[in-house]
């Protein structure tokens, strides 16, 4: 279940493009300033605009295509779509509104049960309510229930987090993220939280002014700090792949070793020898010339390869921790231009990266191909 | 309350239910065409519908009889393949009021029809509902005040109706004698005004608990959908 | 406009009144047809009307107990006659007066099911009055009382002839003259119902002009027109 | 075209225009008050609102002719103090067909105004808007389809407008014989068909042009509010 | 102008209650989960929803007394409410929704200007737009530049940076960050990301289950972990108090005294000896048992005061910098309870906190009585 998109729209005064793969398993982040075009493409993929030109498919089976006169109906694309402004019908119970999608779903479509999402999202005593009895962030918690209960071949999500309170974000992201592997089925996922981003997406596609300026795997575009005035400055980050190595269940900890080095971090529940991904963000590493006893229980030895000066007084440092610079080996530390000096820090010189495990948001990837 | 008088309102109520039911589908599915298609011939299906509210009632009666009468091109073929005949029978009665009534009711409809965010059939159309789904599912509950507002119309209008149906079935007692005609019949004698008036207060009082019926269903819907504060 | 002259007629005299009017040359004179209950009714409540026109002997005696008629001026104008009508084109010759033939025509339409005969509602159409008057004389209004077809005017009792919807009608010589689309059947005899008159009065206010007016409906040229319709020239 | 046949078309396009506009503030002050308002005797006002629907248009006429005569309690009045009249002048007919529209546009109104998200008319209030200020600023320019639709029902309806119009102002031509009255003395000729035939398709012309100009309007204006996808 | 708010209000079969201040300098930030009664409080304070009972006042002058009959209508209270769900006027331009408040405000009123708002919020070009040309981030801008042109005697803002990308969020930050000052505007300011209290607010309450769970100086409430599972786990942070005592241009790099150790952060805009403030969060803060040469170039010593096991692997820990446990000398550190083991930290135990410069949030606060 790939969703191939490729498509020209008028929007106003404006064409949106964007040529893009949500592959099949894992989340893809659809990220840009406001007004870039993320929901255009959306609402174009899912039927309810319709693209001047360009193609939609899914699994290679054109829901929409210019050239070949193919234009499905909504109903019949069969993708999940989580609207930015909720849309949730007024004249129907919250219950109402949850089975909405899921009575109209085929017999054989799989997905998850009304209670398992119910209990997810925590709206067990709104089921009987109304939509306009509800506040903002409960809206939008009916809104992803709708989704997800619709059995969509693809979920489209725009902003679905972008009210909800810290520890549901937190509990729903978790889902989310398990959600391509355990039913097949891809998320393209609009978000201007990069935390979100981090947590979530194997692939992002970054759209400015109303086209792509950049996609690939989250490894390597969160990597890419010169994409730092479109993401934001402080959440640009790197993510490391490794295995793990052992699994301290005392301490709730596991360590993963990554390109020979080991690196401790909050448990994942991994069997021993998965594999994994670490997200590190670069304003939570720091760097020192050594070794030093402190509760930064990660300590990294690397060779710095890059120092991109950033806007004052900042800088990034990129280290690599194994022989070449690959994606997955690679940490960005951001610093400030003076310990740059201070530390006398230059590339091809070694450097010790340090940041602590709680800094650390780790993820087992074994389930992916 | 003569035995006259009774069967007057009796029937007045009959025909305006009958009329406004008959006139429904027809009105929903004009009033859904019209506000949201563009189809060639809109134009004239549009001032068809509204002629009955251009023309004097009198002319639609003629119009009615013209084709629907048993001589007319419509009705002689109803009445041959199907037995159904409308002049000078309740029928009748049903059929000018409903044709009456059919343009306001088309109005208050399509206005509340566009009045809907089609946002709103767009998320049905994305979770599976087809056309016509999200059309029964969405639009049409929707669009609830407006069906009120074209049931109430509908209602009181061919309560109302008078010119139309007295020119297409004529004034049978009994069969097609409603309200009005029997309040204009009073009015025609120097001395009927005392009965006219007590007839006039059987259509208020009609009008009133038809109103009321209306105004507490609307009322209740409101609560149903809610408002935002 | 202050010289206009406004005449309130009943609606069943509009083609002859206009006739009369076009003929003595009356620029200045404007009709105002309606039922003559609207017609009383408005001059009861002050209309600027001069002369009016009543199919009606009943709402004329209103409009004058109100005291709006100039007195002495109130006269029967024309008279008319109770016609059975039925569909198609007029033919030659003069139709019975008997009452036989009334009855047989009518006796014949009864035999049909379902099928009505259109006339005035007698509870207020004046034709209507006078058929159920003639036909209560005739000893079948209890009969024919079920299955008449009651128009609120003559002219829709005649439209219903027209079409074919009612193989019979019950309404005056005058109207069945007039339309090419029914023939006269027969006449009711005279005698079966009081005499049909149309009365006329100058109201409170009428001007010189309007006098003249009604002078010259009374005229040989005027007269001329009204037999040519078919009415009859009141005694 | 003849004389009488243009002022006939002349004076029905006047006056339905004098009536719609006249009724509109009116209409809108009811149906603001109906539509939002919960007050005493509201049921009663909304009963005699209507009635004009519900009861036979001459009896409408009738009550108007009693109580706008000359000898009437309120033409009386009226003409004593202000020397203003309404039976038998164009102003009559003008008020005969504003009485039998305002139930139609009131309604219309109503309708919209009810259908406004009234959490826009918060949102204007918290930025400073008093409730009038809310009122012309917000609930007004919001409810134009409703405006719309009620000028056209307006329209319409007074064009139509036959029963209370003979009743209350008679039938005289070139003063109060608009279209439906022409057609009705067309009609009493036995050979009147043809000239009939010929205002009925003035009255569908008018129609027709008014009914395309509000549909014409409205697109500009559902283009100009916008619909979300 | 110091708005108190104390009412209880029927919402549905919930009763929401609340009972604080939002003082005339500075923001308060109103925090707490979906549906605890966040929205239902500014929406009475303005006047949309009458409330059971209470009192609403501003600088004295109540706006709303059950007890004494006053209930203001929404046009007088001169509240600026930026609504969670946007509410544009549907039928108005972008710039005549913006001037909507302004053209009513009283011409004495005083207030940031058309041409500031637009450059601030980036909508120059959509000023001739109509709302539903608009895309989400875009409509939620012209929602807060029209609450900020309304000239209004305090702003009441709910949710407003919700799906706005990074950098403008960043941007508008500053800019809310100093309103209060620059107009003595309190702002009472709903939101669900902890950066943004972090950054904003001087006075936070919380609310949870529709009530009043805690309110408090930023200061103390951020610094409470025990807050934590109501704002989230890793958000939690602590305040130091202090003043600027080197300016180092050439680093775009600020040195503040607290407790009578240097701390560098990024270039705090303020004269010498100026009092400020720096937001520093719990998860970017290491511990060790002594100062060492790294790029986390702040090393505070201080002693352990306070050891919270929080949930596993996760352990809280707080150092006094100076003699007492003095809100505004007071770090905490998140870390694993693992590193409290092997650094053998205790209560009463030495340590040093050690944190990037780049990690702090600096302000100044000297503007403040
Ligand atoms: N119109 C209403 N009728 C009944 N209950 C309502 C209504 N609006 C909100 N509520 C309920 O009142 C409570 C408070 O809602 P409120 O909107 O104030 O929450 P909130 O704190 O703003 O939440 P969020 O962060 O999700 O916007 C919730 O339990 C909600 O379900
Ligand atoms: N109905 C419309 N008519 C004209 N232009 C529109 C319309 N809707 C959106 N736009 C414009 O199209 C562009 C893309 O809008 P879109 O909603 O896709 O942006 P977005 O990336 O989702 O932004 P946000 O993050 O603010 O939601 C923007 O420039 C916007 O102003
Ligand atoms: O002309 Mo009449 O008054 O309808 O018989
Ligand atoms: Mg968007
Ligand atoms: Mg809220």
């Amino acid at each position: 279940m790939t969703l191939e998109i490729d498509l020209q729209l008028a929007r106003g005064e404006a064409v949106v493009q964007a040529r893009f793969e949500v592959p099949a398993h894992g989340v893809t982040a659809l990220v840009g300033r406001s007004g870039a075009g993320k929901s255009s493409v959306l609402l174009a993929a899912a039927g309810l605009l319709r693209p001047r030109s360009g193609r939609v498919a899914l699994n290679g089976t054109a829901l929409f295509d210019a050239a070949r006169g193919i234009d499905l109906p909504p109903h019949a694309r069969r993708l999940g779509l989580v609207f930015q402004d909720g849309r949730l019908l007024p004249h129907r119970s919250v219950r109402a509104n949850l089975l909405y999608g899921a009575v109209r779903a085929p017999r054989d479509a799989s997905g998850p049960e009304l209670d398992e999402v119910v209990a997810l999202l925590g709206i067990e005593p709104l089921l009987g309510r109304r939509p306009f009895q509800l506040s903002g962030g409960e809206r939008q918690r009916v809104a992803i229930g709708r989704a997800l209960l619709s059995r969509p071949r693809a979920l489209l999500m725009d902003e679905p987090l972008a009210s909800l309170d810290p520890p549901r974000r937190h509990e729903l992201l978790g889902y989310l993220a398990a959600l391509p592997a355990r039913w097949q089925l891809p998320i393209l996922y609009v978000t201007h939280q990069m935390d979100e981003v981090l947590r979530l997406a194997d692939h992002v596609v970054l759209m400015s002014e109303h086209k792509v300026a950049a996609q690939g795997p989250a490894l390597a575009l969160l990597s890419d700090l010169s994409l730092g005035p479109l993401v934001g400055r402080f959440e640009a980050g790197a993510v490391l792949e490794g295995r793990v190595v052992e699994q301290l269940a005392d301490w709730q900890l596991s360590v993963v070793q990554v390109a020979g080095q080991a690196v401790t971090v909050p448990m994942i529940e991994a069997p021993l020898g998965a594999a994994v991904r670490l997200r590190i963000r670069a304003r939570d590493v720091a760097l020192q010339r050594a070794v030093l006893p402190s509760s930064a229980s990660n300590q990294l030895s690397g060779t710095v390869t890059r120092i991109v000066e950033r806007e004052a007084p900042y800088a990034a440092v990129e280290i690599a921790l194994g022989a070449a610079t690959a994606p997955g080996e690679c940490l960005w530390a951001l610093v400030t231009r003076r310990s740059v000096q201070s530390l006398g820090l230059a590339p091809g010189q070694p450097a010790v990266a340090s940041f602590k495990a709680v800094a650390v948001e780790g993820r087992a990837t074994s389930l992916r191909p | 309350m003569t035995e006259v008088e009774r069967q007057a309102l009796w029937l007045s109520f009959q025909v305006a239910s009958a009329a406004t039911l008959a006139a429904l589908p027809l009105a929903l599915g004009l009033a859904f065409a019209l506000g949201r298609g563009r189809w060639p011939g809109k134009a004239l299906v549009e001032v068809l519908v509204n002629l009955p509210l251009v023309l004097p009632p009198v002319v639609i009666g003629y119009a009615l009889l013209i084709s629907f009468g048993r001589q007319g091109w419509l009705g002689r073929w109803l009445y041959e393949t199907l037995g159904i005949t409308f002049v000078f029978s309740f029928r009748g009665a049903v059929l000018a009021a409903a044709v009456m009534a059919l343009p306001l009711m088309v109005r208050a409809l399509r206005q509340s029809i566009e009045a809907i965010d089609r946002g709103l059939e767009a998320a049905a159309r994305s979770l599976g509902a087809s056309r016509l789904d999200a059309f029964l599912s969405v639009t049409l509950p929707l669009a609830a005040p407006g069906l009120l507002s074209a049931l109430v119309l509908g209602f009181a209008a061919s309560l109302g109706e008078f010119g139309a149906t007295i020119t297409f079935v004529s004034n049978v007692p009994g069969q097609t004698q409603t309200l009005p005609l029997a309040i204009y019949s009073a009015l025609q004698s120097p001395d009927g005004e005392a009965l006219a008036l007590r007839l006039v207060m059987y259509s208020a009082l009609l009008a009133f608990v038809a109103l009321g019926f209306a105004q507490w269903s609307h009322r209740r819907l409101q609560r149903w959908l809610g408002q935002s504060t | 406009a202050d010289d206009e002259v406004v005449v309130f007629a009943a609606a069943s005299l509009t083609d002859v009144l206009q006739a009369i009017a076009r003929r003595g040359g009356f620029e200045k004179v404007k009709f105002s047809f309606a039922s003559s209950s609207t017609l009383a009714r408005q001059i009861e409540q002050g209309a600027p009307a001069q002369l009016f026109i009543s199919a009606d002997e009943p709402w004329m005696d209103a409009v004058q107990k109100a005291g709006l008629v100039q007195a002495g001026s109130r006269r029967d104008w024309v008279t008319n006659r109770l016609a059975v009508v039925r569909p198609g084109a007029q033919e030659p010759g003069t139709p019975p007066e008997t009452a036989e033939a009334v009855q047989v025509l009518l006796r014949s339409v009864l035999k049909q099911p379902e099928a009505r005969i259109a006339t005035g509602d007698p509870a207020h159409v004046p034709v209507g009055r006078y058929a159920q008057a003639a036909l209560t004389g005739l000893g079948l209004w209890d009969a024919v009382a079920p299955r008449l077809a009651r128009a609120d005017n003559v002219r829709n009792a005649l439209a219903l002839v027209e079409r074919g919807e009612a193989p019979l009608g019950i309404v005056y010589r005058t109207d069945a003259l007039a339309s090419p689309k029914v023939q006269v059947a027969a006449l009711f005899p005279a005698a079966s119902h009081a005499p049909i008159r149309y009365p006329l009065a100058l109201l409170k206010g009428a001007t010189p002009e309007a006098q003249r007016f009604a002078a010259y409906l009374f005229g040989p040229e005027a007269q001329a027109l009204l037999r040519e319709a078919g009415f009859g020239v009141a005694p």
